[in-house]
């Protein structure tokens, strides 16, 4: 909408489109850096979409691994079974995961705050013993192998390939959950969101637009998961346990709820200190821990709000 | 086979007192400051290790060491509040939450550091073995763990009911403006609502150790099931966590012998779900009206 | 026509209204008055779905409004404001009328791909809100939070939602209060304008207001009517005098 | 809105065109050309499995020592070790850190199933060894795999191991298994059927089971005699302490896993009498293997325990050292695999390595122990050389 967003935009997507080649002209640095950025872009998602349900429809959720867990597993036994390409399977993934997410999404209607918390939680910690126990289907704790990934029949294995699916997907969903937001179903979940009883007063269906929040954002999550499914090339439960479902929980939370530029913002710094901590061996629980608990201290309305102060300051 | 079922049953009312135990400290917690402790967990583990040093280092005799674990599981409750908590209590209550995840991560995070993750032996010298009773073992522990559960509830019952610093924390809940406004000093309340939520998750965290063993990660699977336990119980209501917890022992227990063990914490979260389904607020809970 | 008949509402052991009856016609505006505890907001309430109905009959030009969800009574035609603004703050200003028009409009999901039909839908609700803001001097306030507005602006917010939706029965609990005198003669143009085509029924204390405007208006005790009819009348009605104008409280 | 799209998609577009011809990178540092040689590993060093991630520092040790002897064809070793926590998705990330950014030349004892589950393909398809990983799952056996070279005894041995032993020490008598539902206690469960015929009760947990007096009860109300664990250390010593405060005494059986561990005798107070399959010499024992392994730790790790994970470590070391010491002309991944094509009967701490052109196979070899008042001792007559107990 506005001139500077406009320009953040297309910096952002400037920069993450030529970022292969400058890896590529400062040494062969392509294979760890754009697989980890990638798997940033993909996070990215899930965090969007769990902005959606809480930040926009003001619903908890602790088991969005286990959304992105189903999209995944639906990823990989397609492609496992029946060679299903990338662009079908991450449809498969988003909507197989929008089917599961009802279960969660009928109490939903019902409960609030952390009962839904932590009945999400348990959701996600479900969908990992049961893919632990279904080995016929999910290789239990060996998980799946995807053979190499097909794009309408092209394969697309290389890192490369996956980075700018992982980038074009990205940015796709910005602009639908963007588009979303600014319809009459995106405003509906801000409305229930700030107040049940006028939105009810003004013919907002409140159950409905509550499972509609938890179908759209298990949707986008699904879709996610599926995708990372192909970046990883191997899916197996102990990636979608409760650490997880905190990271992403956390990357909303840091980034400032309610605002899709904070959700990538909080995605860059948690899953970079993430990436950042992983080589530091044995500290890395204790320094993201540290970080977050620090980053709330300071910044309690995340990102966003720690920038409009700035911006109103100076 | 009645015996078996019993010996069951026993064993899952033992179990249930830690889920219990725990969930107790949550809601008190919770219903001072709206705030479900991610950290609980975490936050009664650190404090066993400190009983586990002084069992351990200092061989001092296991009432002093459960002292020293309350105290410090006290003490991290209201140092947590006054220090982290209490300088964002404007923030919304999510972003508390978050904290809370953050302190569970760093604390778990620190003890691995310091004292690795190897299990670490904790038992609790009795001096007595099993006594057979009817065909029933019945174990010290087992009625250590109850006993302690009765004599804390109870002791909790009794601080918000009569004594006015519990009476300040139900008003706090109620409404902390007009709380505010009668004077009562809500900083104060929070913290020793915090420190005595903490401090009984301490005290399940320092009778699970025996079992699980002192590891950063030995609070895990017992906070997650403390939370359905409170749930259960309407998370708000006193009673509801001590029969929540000991119910879900029960059942948990069922379910390993006759279910499917590997799927028991799914059992579990599906019977909640419809549970609540029927029963939105739990079994024990109030619903509360929302004023035009 | 708007048919109340006998509606009674209960919480728990209290009767907040009481075998109520009234008719609002068509158009015109027509208040409620009563001291505080009188059932006014209650009765506003009960017609727009929020509390449930013990006894009695709603009905709205024959269709039954007591079959209908909360939710489903703005599609009958039947919009309200709150008595404290009720507003959404993480929407702007002019996304909180636009909710206003959530029944007028179609867009799901696929709103998301922003489609032609989206396009246009959008353009003709942007238009109804942007001329409705003009009309209540909110225009400077239309991409602002309404959580950063004076509480005056709130409450127009609040009427305006309620009204932008042409509704066939506008209820207004108390829309006056907390405007500053400044803010008032917009409110009380755009409600006297409202009630050219729709029914608007409001509650009110200020007989001021009321006078010039209003062309019936019912006092309520106790859950129960106490005396009905036009402005002047009422004002000498003893009843009201002695229950609400007066200056002892019944 | 679509002014950006329109210039986001020509963005891509543009940039796409340029990097379509970027073919799929070979795994740099395929040779080595420096002085050092560097290996990889991912060892968790955080979560509820960093116990077994103490195999790092055997093999920090080992390479130590072989750094004090002048190290391989004039070349130092060098261990760049980072910690997965046991999550295949960062074993992923991690791997290809080391191989790409990091350019190791092989990847040497990485810990865990699903986590070495998640890179060996990856890794075999990147033609960079992947040697001795830490895990016994069958999936690392199957042939074809030219790069991987697993050292263990496969789990399914573990399993035969305890079978024989129970058919011949406790013939006759009710069985139970207690065993991890996945890629680790399954095959050791068949194992154990395959040699035991019958099993008159198994048990499944998963590890996030913290109480398992039900299972125990459950046994005991059973009347079983003889108890075999398929766990991991935290399980089983949890099994172990509720079968002793619950008055219930059988025979107990535990696997590898499960004991290697320095504090056991304190965390099982009960453990006297206990056994335990092993492919590695008791921890303190005299055995020349496990003296040459302990005084390393002792001068190198001395703030590390010399237990049964840290051997792990130490036998992945000997194995890569196996290949690399037989490496003749340039060192080359492919010249180390030949190499360690070439190990037949090599001796480590853990008995004899066989592999071929067509087959790696983990050592062959087990023995039972006992728990001795404050020691594990080789029980009588328990060598196990995979078909038959002598």
């Amino acid at each position: 909408m506005s001139i500077r967003r406009d320009v953040l935009a297309i910096a952002f997507v400037a920069i993450s489109a030529l970022l292969p080649l400058v890896l590529q002209t400062i040494g062969q640095r392509q294979v760890y850096w754009l697989f980890v950025v990638s798997e940033l872009f993909i996070f990215a998602v899930v965090a969007i979409s769990l902005d959606l349900l809480m930040g926009r429809s003001g619903q908890i959720s602790l088991g969005h691994s286990g959304f992105f867990a189903v999209g995944a597993y639906t990823a990989a036994i397609l492609n496992e079974h029946y060679r299903v390409d990338v662009v079908l399977s991450m449809l498969a993934g988003g909507l197989l995961s929008a089917l599961a997410s009802l279960i969660v999404g009928f109490p939903a209607t019902r409960l609030r705050g952390h009962y839904l918390g932590i009945v999400t939680l348990g959701y996600g910690i479900a969908v990992d013993q049961i893919a632990l126990k279904w080995d016929a289907l999910t290789g239990g704790d060996q998980g799946i192998h995807l053979h190499r990934p097909t794009f309408f029949g092209v394969p697309i294995g290389s890192p490369v390939a996956m980075y700018y699916i992982s980038l074009a997907v990205l940015v796709v969903v910005i602009i639908l959950t963007w588009n979303l937001l600014r319809t009459r179903i995106g405003r509906s979940f801000a409305a229930i969101r700030d107040s049940e009883v006028a939105a009810a007063a003004m013919g907002v269906p409140i159950a409905r637009t509550k499972v509609l929040a938890f179908v759209c954002s298990a949707f986008l999550a699904g879709l996610a998961g599926a995708l990372y499914a192909f970046l990883a090339g191997f899916v197996a439960p102990e990636d979608f346990g409760i650490d997880q479902t905190l990271l992403f929980f956390a990357m909303v939370v840091i980034g400032g709820m309610g605002s899709i530029a904070g959700a990538i913002g909080g995605t860059i710094l948690v899953d970079g200190l993430r990436v950042a901590a992983s080589t530091v061996s044995g500290l890395s629980l204790a320094i993201l821990g540290g970080v977050i608990v620090l980053v709330v201290l300071f910044a309690p309305s995340g990102l966003k709000g720690l920038l409009r102060a700035r911006a109103r300051s100076g | 086979m009645i015996q078996y079922v019993l010996q069951l049953a026993l064993a899952g009312l033992a179990q249930g007192s830690l889920y219990a135990l725990t969930a107790l400290g949550l809601v008190v917690i919770y219903n001072a400051s709206t705030v479900v402790n991610f950290a609980q967990g975490a936050m009664g583990m650190a404090a066993t290790y400190v009983a586990y040093l002084l069992l351990t280092n200092a061989q001092v005799p296991f009432p002093i060491a459960l002292l020293g674990a309350i105290l410090t599981a006290f003490l991290i409750g209201v140092v947590v509040q006054t220090a982290l908590l209490g300088r964002i209590a404007d923030a919304p209550i999510l972003t508390q939450v978050v904290l809370t995840l953050g302190l569970f991560m760093f604390i778990e995070g620190i003890l691995g550091i310091f004292f690795g993750y190897n299990p670490r032996p904790m038992a609790i010298p009795l001096g007595i073995g099993p006594v057979l009773i009817g065909g029933l073992v019945l174990r010290p522990q087992d009625v250590i763990e109850l006993a302690l559960l009765i004599v804390l509830s109870v002791g909790l019952a009794t601080l918000f009911r009569t004594t006015k610093i519990g009476l300040g924390m139900r008003a706090i809940t109620e409404n902390m403006y007009a709380a505010r406004l009668m004077g009562i000093p809500i900083g104060r309340v929070l913290s020793l609502a915090w420190g005595i939520g903490v401090m009984l998750g301490g005290v399940a965290a320092v009778l699970a150790a025996p079992t699980t063993s002192v590891t950063p990660n030995m609070m895990d699977t017992i906070v997650v099931y403390a939370f359905v336990a409170a749930i259960l119980g309407g998370f708000g209501s006193l009673l509801g966590a001590v029969v929540g917890g000991l119910v879900l022992g029960v059942i948990v227990n069922f379910i390993d012998a006759f279910l499917a063990p590997e799927l028991a914490m799914s059992i579990v979260f599906g019977m909640l779900l419809v549970i609540l389904y029927v029963k939105p607020d739990g079994l024990f809970g109030r619903r509360t009206v929302e004023k035009v | 026509m708007l048919t109340v008949r006998g509606v009674t509402v209960r919480f728990g052991g209290l009767t907040a209204v009481n075998q109520f009856d009234i008719d609002v016609p068509d158009s015109g505006v027509f208040a409620l008055v009563g001291p505080n505890g009188a059932g006014k907001t209650t009765l506003i309430n009960a017609l727009s779905r929020v509390c449930s109905v013990a006894e009695g009959s709603i009905e709205l030009n024959g269709c039954d409004i007591l079959a209908l969800r909360s939710h489903e009574v703005v599609r009958a035609g039947i919009a309200r404001s709150f008595q404290r603004a009720e507003v959404f703050p993480t929407l702007s200003v002019i996304e909180n009328l636009l909710v206003g028009l959530h029944v007028d409009m179609t867009t799901g999901i696929e709103g998301a791909l922003y489609l032609p039909a989206t396009r246009s839908q959008e353009r003709d609700a942007h238009a109804r809100a942007e001329e409705l803001l003009r009309r209540l001097d909110l225009w400077d306030d239309r991409d602002q939070s309404p959580a950063d507005l004076p509480y005056g602006h709130q409450k127009l917010l609040d009427v305006a939602r309620a009204i932008i939706s042409d509704p066939k029965v506008l209820l207004l609990d108390e829309p006056f209060a907390g405007l500053t005198d400044a803010e008032t003669p917009q409110l009380l143009k755009c409600i006297v304008d409202a009630g050219v085509n729709c029914a608007v029924l409001m509650i009110e204390h200020h007989f001021e207001l009321l006078e010039g405007i209003a062309q019936r208006i019912t006092v309520m005790d106790f859950g129960r009517k106490v005396a009905e009819g036009p402005p002047a009348q009422v004002r000498t009605d003893p009843e009201t005098v002695r229950c609400y104008l007066g200056t002892s409280r019944c | 809105m679509l002014r950006l799209s329109v210039i986001v998609g020509s963005a891509l577009l543009a940039v796409l065109t340029l990097n379509v011809a970027t073919i799929a990178q070979e795994a740099p540092g395929g040779t080595v050309t420096g002085d050092t040689i560097v290996l990889g590993q991912t060892a968790a060093q955080s979560g509820p499995q960093a116990p077994i991630g103490a195999s790092r520092w055997g093999l920090e040790a080992f390479i130590a020592s072989v750094n004090d002897r002048g190290g391989v064809h004039g070349k130092k070793l060098r261990l760049i070790s980072y910690d997965d926590s046991y999550q295949p998705s960062q074993t992923t990330a991690l791997d290809k850190k080391l191989v790409y950014e990091d350019h190791v030349f092989a990847i040497v004892g990485p810990i865990g199933s699903p986590t070495t589950a998640a890179v060996y393909k990856m890794l075999d398809d990147a033609q960079v060894p992947l040697i001795s990983m830490g895990s016994g799952s069958p999936i690392f056996y199957a042939s074809g795999l030219k790069y991987v070279f697993p050292s263990w005894p496969i789990y399914t041995t573990d399993g035969k191991t305890m079978g024989a032993f129970v058919k011949k020490q406790f013939p006759g008598q009710s069985t139970a298994v207690i065993y991890q539902d996945d890629a680790f206690g399954k095959p050791i469960l068949e194992g154990i059927q395959s040699e035991l015929g019958k099993v008159d009760m198994t048990i499944p947990y998963v590890p996030s089971q913290v109480d398992f007096s039900s299972d125990v009860i459950k046994l005991k109300a059973a009347g079983i005699k003889v108890v075999m664990l398929a766990t991991i250390a935290a399980a089983g010593a949890q099994v172990l302490n509720q079968m002793a405060s619950l008055d219930y005494h059988p025979a107990r059986i535990l696997t590898a896993s499960a004991c290697g561990y320095t504090g056991i005798f304190k965390t099982i107070a009960s453990l006297e009498g206990s056994y335990c399959t092993a492919f590695l010499p008791a921890p303190g024992s005299t055995d020349p293997r496990w003296g040459a392994f302990a005084n390393a730790m002792a001068k190198y790790e001395p703030g590390h325990a010399p237990d049964i994970y840290a051997a792990w470590g130490w036998l992945a070391g000997q194995t890569v050292l196996g290949g690399l010491e037989r490496i003749k002309g340039p060192i080359t991944r492919e010249a180390l695999v030949s190499a360690l094509d070439t190990l037949h009967g090599f001796d480590t701490i853990g008995g004899k390595l066989n592999y071929t052109a067509d087959q790696h196979e983990g050592l062959c070899c087990q023995v039972v122990w006992q728990a001795k008042s404050d020691h594990w001792e080789t029980a009588a007559g328990s060598m196990f050389n995979g078909s038959t107990m002598k």
